[in-house]
């Protein structure tokens, strides 16, 4: 009896340490800048990335930070645990109640986080979009990662010098069937195929989706090797998959290659052992860098998010917004063994 | 002292006249003894200061009305409850009983009244289940289990196929495999626990046969059980409790049964007020009514102020002609009339709307939802028709309860006390009001005693004979053969699923019911009346 | 210490607790009690509370309903289809919930005609319906959907900090509760839960009432499902995972017992409310979600363990005042001691 | 006294129809099993392939080592939710100890096992000590459990390139063209099953499940038995998890997610009764064995992943609908018997 109590007791106890860990952990978040003079009303950005645990948006996040340094402003990053639109706009909801100078925002769907998004720019708040883009009209200013048709036909480019002699089944293994982004490049990626006499000899059997989750992407990729014999390179043009698929082919000492988004670090590798002698990416810190320095100009009123404003960002030049207020961080970036080395992220 | 003669009652020979007063003498050790029990849960006391002596080879009854403190009793030799005081003693050593396992393996062997089996295992492992036979390596020897299990039964005189499981098996079958459960460990004491409550005539006496056997090896036995006939056939001294007190042990060859129930009440009770009611027009008529495999051409008619009968063995179809009077079971031929017009009901409630309830036989399992409040449980049937704009209004509800539970006489605080506050009596009257409360034209009374005290047993009774008389038409199904006879104005005996015999009140004995039950000749009546003393007794505990 | 009596208690705890968590989100956070957040954190489990509800009545019936969050995304992914092939709304809403109709129907006669458990057979259309929702619609998402359904979707009653979807809540709340504490109906459901048999010999149309509550279930989740596509202005097939354990939680958190027989709506509203607030705290307070789902855990484990040990203490306290030895076998003694000679 | 006996054998051969009903369920799933596999194979040779072959079988004899932790819990009449909780708190504990080098690999792969363990017997002491229905108490512990895993992995995920070079190597070995993993399952199995059959705790399972207050008189020590099955079934999810790791070498904190959806679908179509007494862990592993095929066939057969959680959904009503065909079959004989 009296042990069940104790035991009981102990569990109420821990319970009540847990409930208390947010109050000391929101002490800590609220951490005063570096030593410079804040703004008035002093700057500050809530990132909402796709989801918390993801090495991804932690790389961005560091970026953003030091942005936030530079610029006096405060940082802070919340969101989903997982990549979810239901999850999420409650985040963006609560972030637009404490009012921020500026949202930003990787959206887990585009038409999901619009009208949360709508109600927080007519409060006032600035958005800047980052990574994957809300519907257009429900951000002032969305941070494209890499120039989009330029991702398609590096993809194809890849491919083709992956695949001996450029000819023979190709597959691409993409994350949900629903993401804005790998849906955008793989489109892009099948019109070069096509319209592209050089890519002929490639043909694009089939595109399957890995969920962006590790059991899942690797599952996938077995299938594509049973499902087709012949395979010559798998295109992943996202992190989580090409990973997935490097090390299901290394498992199964296939000679199929593997290309498309991934990070140096994850990808090192199999970059040396040639199972993915090319892939490619941006520098992700750069583009969190980019979309807080955004923010802030939205703030301060230098830009408005407008076609055709221009501005300059220290360490990465200058910028210019195009269509749908969208601004491209640069072309995609090309790791393979003369220079994995060189990055860490 | 398995070497006494095995002929039968040599123990009452030399078993001292009241063992209460003086220790056991003539050389014969109490194999078990109780001094000075005490005994409370919560607020209750179970029981108070109570001594037992049992001897080996000696069948001893252990008498009382429910809340006597029987069951409590029993639970202690088994080691299901620890005494708060007082003393066991086994063979003369004192003894704690730690629990159920090590009371088996102090050679105690308990028949609970209730089979506890396991219906996903197999006979043979239901009989051995913990003492399991170990081959190598201290894992289960399956064919020694099953070889055993085998044995145990012939000696019971039963074939069983002991690797069958448990599932579907019938009541009595649960019962002896219950029974091989117990004798399976070498017992010095062996309990049985109202074992006849679902045995049919044939089982109660092979069971006696086995209790004899198991006493004439010299185990000392204790006999619990309701059924007063059952103590004089079988037990050679017997012990009254009354609420937790030890009232009186004596050879039963001294007592009548007057004696024993005067001694269990603690007053003088007349049991059966019979009022006979002269019959009304027809209200129930069955016309070959058929349910393939349980009961077939069932044809009877019921008329208002009239008690009919329904007698049976285990399995002879009554319940379940019962249940498709009620809309439970559908019949798969046959017409029921009410009061001239042909019904047939999809559903309980149909039955209901057409005047029709059933208080079925199981109190807690059907006729009560014991966590509900008094009121709640008597409003259940009729809430539909007391609101039939949907919303529930207390008051009403509350004052229709007290009405009844009134007229009833039920024994409670207020009508929001919880079903399972009450004992068991009053449980029984509060299905009563219940089905009352649905003003119904006939009413089907399955097993309305069972499980009842004698007090309340009275009243119950009394009950039925106002009802009658108030011009409903009673179809009473009961176990209880004299009940039967005594309250009956008609009796309908049913085997396996035929009617047998219809008799009136006047034609109506224990022993023409008991034929027709058996399916046996009337011609057959002359041998039935020379066999051996248990027939009377089988057919008083007829199923 | 009867049931009632118990289930008041645990309500009173959780509004205490309530109390408690708005006292903390007002000191952590200045905009904690503003209008504007009380809109949030009524709005963010919105579809979640409004399943919670029937599921309430079903498990108090002594089923279980796992298949709500697949119907919710069924309902989103039919609605979403429809409207991409240009069928206006008011159409599509009611077919929508005729599908919750049928695919509660379903459920229920699965469990009343084939009589199987309803752990499995919904624990079956859990994925059977989701499997229709991803083969009706696919992995596109459904949006544009007209300005005054997104705007019921996401905004206030004009003047009020209160979203449209709380209204339905609310209306359900209060329909439900009345039906489950006032009418003869939610005496059945009792009925039901606490005795089957005895329900069904005292009358009471089990199969029907079960049956019923699986189609208002089914229902509902489909209301919820239009709810959800409103509120985020756009449709998926996947719309909803994971929901079912929340809703569950928030009903047994409620105080409902998982065996049938016991709970109350106002138990499940409050419930509702001591998640929300919960969640919105922590979001507000930007702590990491996990101390979401450890509080959340933790909590459903405590609503059965206070009351369980407050039992047990006040039984240890009655032992101490008599002192006697425990039972050997662990039920509680007086139970036994009514049972023992009662059961025949 | 022939009556009975004639009733007896009568019953005896209704019990016996049952028994081999049940026993005849892990014949009919190898059956079915066979003549899947026949269709695909021509469907889809490459089916048949061992490069095919191994990474299915691999994988499901993870999901069979949780069926039969699960079906042991499901057995004495409770349930554990939170078995994918266990096995992602242990997975990515394991990965992070490694990644940190703070132990060796078999050290870490132990400790992995033993706080499945532990989490286990936190569930069993809420249902067996503080009587928490088990399906409330493992729901609970499904999101702590989970909770903690994402608060200490705190958005971190570990790679392949952090563990130690060939952790994830066994996963492909293989003992005579066997997978090691398939191996282990099968132990698992052979070892879960002798002991259910051979030893008296084994048979006290099945009566705890089978009908707890006769357990109960019989002195069978019922929080005992179910604290040791949670226990147990925590320990395997621990198993489980580790392997988790080494087949899939990248671990974030989400990681078997979803799983215990599988693992009582798998329980329920290898003929184990939701409401317990009855069932084998043999059957609960072909049940995962055979959910796995069923998925691989449909990716195999080029069909829409879509179709997956909707066939998923029909073979569970199927195996259930089969199980409940028997009991009520059962049920008509019996009440017929049940007049006293």
């Amino acid at each position: 009896m009296s042990r069940h109590l104790g035991w009981a007791a102990t569990f109420v106890g821990a319970a009540m340490l847990v409930a208390s860990v947010p109050v000391v952990a929101q002490d800590a978040s609220m951490e005063p800048a570096a030593a410079c003079t804040p703004s008035d009303p002093p700057l500050s950005v809530i990132f909402i990335p796709k989801q918390v645990n993801n090495p991804y948006f932690d790389a961005a996040a560091t970026g953003a930070q030091t942005a936030a340094d530079e610029l006096c402003g405060e940082f802070s990053q919340v969101g989903p645990q997982n990549a979810n639109a239901a999850e999420q706009v409650p985040f963006i909801t609560d972030a637009t109640t404490q009012a921020p100078s500026a949202i930003a925002i990787a959206a887990d769907g585009p038409d999901e986080v619009v009208p949360s998004l709508t109600a927080a720019m007519e409060q006032g708040v600035k958005v800047v979009g980052y990574d994957s883009s809300p519907a257009a009209g429900a951000y002032d200013v969305f941070v494209n990662q890499v120039d989009f048709s330029g991702v398609g036909v590096l993809l194809a480019d890849w491919a083709c010098e992956l695949a001996p002699d450029c000819t023979g089944e190709i597959a691409v293994l993409s994350a949900a069937e629903t993401a804005p982004n790998q849906n955008a490049w793989i489109a892009l990626m099948t019109d070069t195929l096509a319209n592209d006499a050089k890519y002929a000899n490639l043909d694009l059997v089939t595109t399957v989706y890995g969920n962006d989750d590790p059991q899942d992407s690797a599952t996938q990729a077995q299938g594509l090797l049973q499902t087709y014999p012949d395979l010559k390179v798998i295109v992943a043009p996202t992190t989580v998959g090409i990973l997935a698929a490097a090390q299901v082919v290394k498992q199964q000492g296939s000679d199929v290659k593997v290309t498309g988004l991934g990070f140096p670090n994850d990808m090192r590798e199999y970059v040396k052992d040639g199972i993915s002698p090319v892939f490619g990416l941006w520098s992700v810190p750069d583009l969190g860098y980019l979309t807080y320095y955004i923010a802030s100009l939205l703030v301060d009123g230098t830009i408005t998010g407008a076609e055709g404003e221009t501005f300059t960002v220290p360490n990465l030049g200058d910028y210019t917004i195009g269509p749908d207020s969208v601004v491209t961080l640069g072309p995609a970036f090309r790791f393979d063994a003369s220079n994995i080395d060189e990055f860490n992220f | 002292m398995s070497e006494r003669p095995a002929a039968a009652p040599p123990p009452v020979a030399e078993s001292p006249l009241d063992v209460a007063e003086q220790p056991a003498d003539g050389g014969i050790v109490a194999h078990a003894e109780l001094s000075g029990i005490w005994k409370s849960f919560g607020a209750t006391q179970a029981l108070s200061d109570v001594s037992l002596k049992l001897l080996p080879g000696e069948i001893h009854a252990l008498v009382g009305e429910n809340g006597a403190g029987k069951s409590t009793l029993v639970k202690l030799l088994a080691g299901v409850h620890q005494p708060d005081e007082g003393e066991i003693r086994l063979d003369g050593r004192p003894i704690v009983i730690h629990g159920p396992a090590h009371s088996r393996s102090l050679g105690i062997a308990v028949v609970h009244q209730e089979p506890s089996l396991f219906p996903d295992l197999s006979v043979a492992e239901n009989v051995f289940m913990g003492e399991a036979p170990r081959g190598r390596l201290g894992l289960i020897h399956w064919a020694a289990m099953r070889r055993q299990a085998r044995e145990l039964f012939e000696e019971l005189g039963v074939t069983f196929d002991v690797s069958a499981s448990v599932r579907g098996l019938s009541m009595a079958d649960q019962q002896l495999i219950e029974i091989a459960r117990a004798l399976s460990i070498d017992a010095g004491l062996l309990i049985l626990d109202e074992p006849t409550a679902s045995l049919s005539l044939h089982e109660v006496e092979r069971l006696f046969t086995i209790v004899r056997h198991t006493r004439d090896r010299g185990v000392a036995v204790l006999f619990v059980s309701h059924r007063l006939e059952e103590v004089f056939a079988l037990c050679e001294r017997a012990t009254v409790l009354r609420d937790g007190r030890h009232v009186i042990t004596a050879r039963t060859s001294e007592l009548t049964t007057g004696d024993l129930v005067r001694h269990m009440v603690g007053r003088e009770v007349s049991l059966f007020p019979n009022a006979a009611t002269p019959p009304g027009d027809v209200l129930l008529e069955v016309d070959g009514l058929t349910r393939t495999g349980l009961f077939q051409d069932i044809s009877f008619s019921l008329r208002a102020g009239e008690i009919v009968g329904l007698a049976g063995l285990v399995g002879a179809g009554r319940t379940e002609v019962a249940r498709v009077l009620f809309g439970i079971d559908h019949a798969d031929s046959g017409r029921i009339a009410i009061a001239g017009e042909t019904v047939a009901f999809e559903r309980p409630d149909d039955a209901l709307r057409a005047g029709i309830a059933y208080l079925p036989e199981d109190r807690h399992q059907q006729g009560l939802v014991v966590d509900f409040s008094i009121t709640q449980n008597i409003s259940l049937p009729i809430l539909p028709r007391l609101f039939p704009r949907f919303l529930v209004h207390a008051g009403v509800e509350r004052r229709l309860a007290e009405g009844y539970a009134e007229r009833l006489r039920v024994r409670m605080t207020d009508v929001d006390q919880l079903a399972n506050a009450l004992s068991g009596g009053n449980q029984q009257k509060v299905v009563f009001a219940k089905w009352l409360a649905s003003e119904p034209r006939v009413l089907i009374l399955d097993e309305p005693t069972r499980g009842i005290d004698i007090g309340a047993k009275v009243e119950v009774h009394r009950i039925i004979s106002e009802l009658a008389a108030s011009g409903l038409a009673i179809l009473l199904i009961s176990s209880d053969l004299p009940e039967v006879l005594a309250m009956s104005d008609r009796i309908i005996v049913l085997h396996e699923g035929a009617i047998t015999a219809e008799l009136s009140r006047d034609e109506a004995s224990e022993e023409r019911v008991m034929f027709a039950a058996t399916g046996q000749q009337e011609g057959a009546r002359s041998e039935g009346q020379d066999q051996d003393p248990p027939t009377p007794v089988g057919g008083r505990s007829l199923d | 210490m009867t049931t009632i009596r118990r289930l008041v208690r645990w309500e009173m705890l959780l509004a205490i607790l309530v109390v408690a968590l708005i006292a903390v989100g007002a000191t952590v956070s200045p905009v904690f009690l503003s209008a504007n957040n009380f809109s949030n954190l009524s709005a963010a489990l919105t579809e979640v509370a409004i399943m919670a509800l029937p599921m309430a009545l079903v498990i108090i019936a002594g089923e279980i309903d796992l298949s709500v969050e697949a119907m919710l995304g069924l309902s989103c992914a039919v609605l979403g289809f429809l409207w991409a092939e240009g069928v206006p709304l008011w159409i599509g809403i009611p077919t929508v919930l005729i599908i919750g109709a049928l695919g509660g129907a379903l459920n229920g006669l699965l469990v009343t005609r084939f009589m199987l458990p309803s752990l499995v057979v919904t624990l079956g259309t859990l994925a059977l319906f989701r499997g229709l929702a991803l083969v009706v619609l696919g992995p596109r998402g459904v949006s544009r959907f007209p300005e005054w359904f997104t705007t019921f979707g996401f905004r206030n009653v004009p003047g009020t900090p209160i979203p449209w979807p709380f209204v339905i809540f609310a209306i359900l709340a209060i329909v439900l509760g009345f039906i489950l504490h006032r009418t003869w109906a939610g005496r059945h459901i009792y009925a039901v839960g606490r005795n089957v048999e005895a329900a069904r010999y005292s009358g009471v149309r089990v199969d029907r009432l079960k049956l019923s509550l699986f189609t208002l279930s089914g229902v509902v989740a489909a209301l919820a499902g239009v709810i959800f596509t409103a509120r985020f202005a756009s449709a998926r097939a996947d719309a909803g995972e994971g929901m079912t354990l929340t809703v569950v939680t928030i009903v047994l958190l409620g105080g409902v017992n998982i065996f049938g027989g016991r709970g109350t709506i106002p138990g499940v509203v409050l419930a509702f409310f001591t998640l929300a607030v919960l969640g919105n705290v922590l979001r507000l307070t930007r702590v990491s979600t996990e101390m979401q789902s450890i509080a959340t855990g933790a909590l459903l484990i405590l609503s059965v363990v206070v009351p369980m040990v407050a039992q047990q203490l006040k039984l240890a306290i009655e032992r101490v005042r008599r002192d006697r030895h425990p039972p050997s076998v662990g039920h509680i003694a007086g139970a036994e001691a009514a049972g023992g000679e009662e059961a025949i | 006294m022939t009556e009975t006996v004639a009733a007896t054998s009568s019953e005896g051969r209704l019990g016996r129809m049952v028994t081999t009903v049940a026993r005849q369920r892990e014949a009919s799933l190898v059956a079915v099993m066979l003549i899947l596999g026949v269709f695909v194979a021509v469907q889809a040779p490459q089916f048949l392939s061992v490069s095919n072959l191994v990474p299915v079988t691999v994988l499901a004899s993870i999901i069979a080592i949780v069926a039969v932790g699960e079906a042991l819990v499901i057995i004495t009449r409770n349930v554990d939710l939170s078995v994918e909780a266990i096995m992602g708190l242990v997975a990515f504990s394991v990965a992070e100890i490694l990644s940190r080098k703070a132990l060796d690999a078999p050290a870490a792969m132990a400790f992995g096992v033993g706080l499945g363990l532990v989490l286990g017997m936190f569930n069993g002491f809420l249902v067996s000590a503080l009587r928490v229905p088990a399906i409330v108490a493992t729901l609970g512990t499904l999101s702590l459990f989970r909770g903690f895993d994402y608060l200490i992995a705190g958005g971190k995920q570990v790679t392949l390139t952090e563990l130690p070079p060939g952790y994830t190597d066994p996963a492909r070995w293989t003992i005579v063209g066997v997978p090691l993993f398939v191996l282990i399952a099968v132990a698992v199995v052979v070892v879960t099953s002798l002991v259910l059959r051979q030893t008296t705790f084994g048979r006290q399972v099945y009566a705890v499940g089978s009908n707890p207050d006769a357990a109960a008189i019989l002195g069978i020590r019922r929080g005992v038995v179910v604290f040791t099955v949670f226990s147990v079934c925590g320990l395997l999810s621990g198993l489980a998890g580790v392997m988790w790791g080494i087949e899939f070498g990248t671990i974030n904190a989400g990681a078997a997610t979803g799983v215990t959806l599988q693992v009582v679908a798998a329980v329920v179509v290898g003929g184990v009764n939701i409401f317990g007494g009855s069932g084998t862990v043999v059957g609960a592993a072909l049940g995962a064995l055979f959910l796995t095929l069923v998925s691989n066939a449909l990716i195999l057969l080029r069909l829409s992943q879509f179709w997956l959680e909707a066939i998923y959904g029909l073979v569970i009503l199927l195996a259930v609908a089969a199980d409940s065909f028997v009991l009520r079959r059962l049920r008509r004989t019996f009440t017929g018997r049940r007049s006293r």
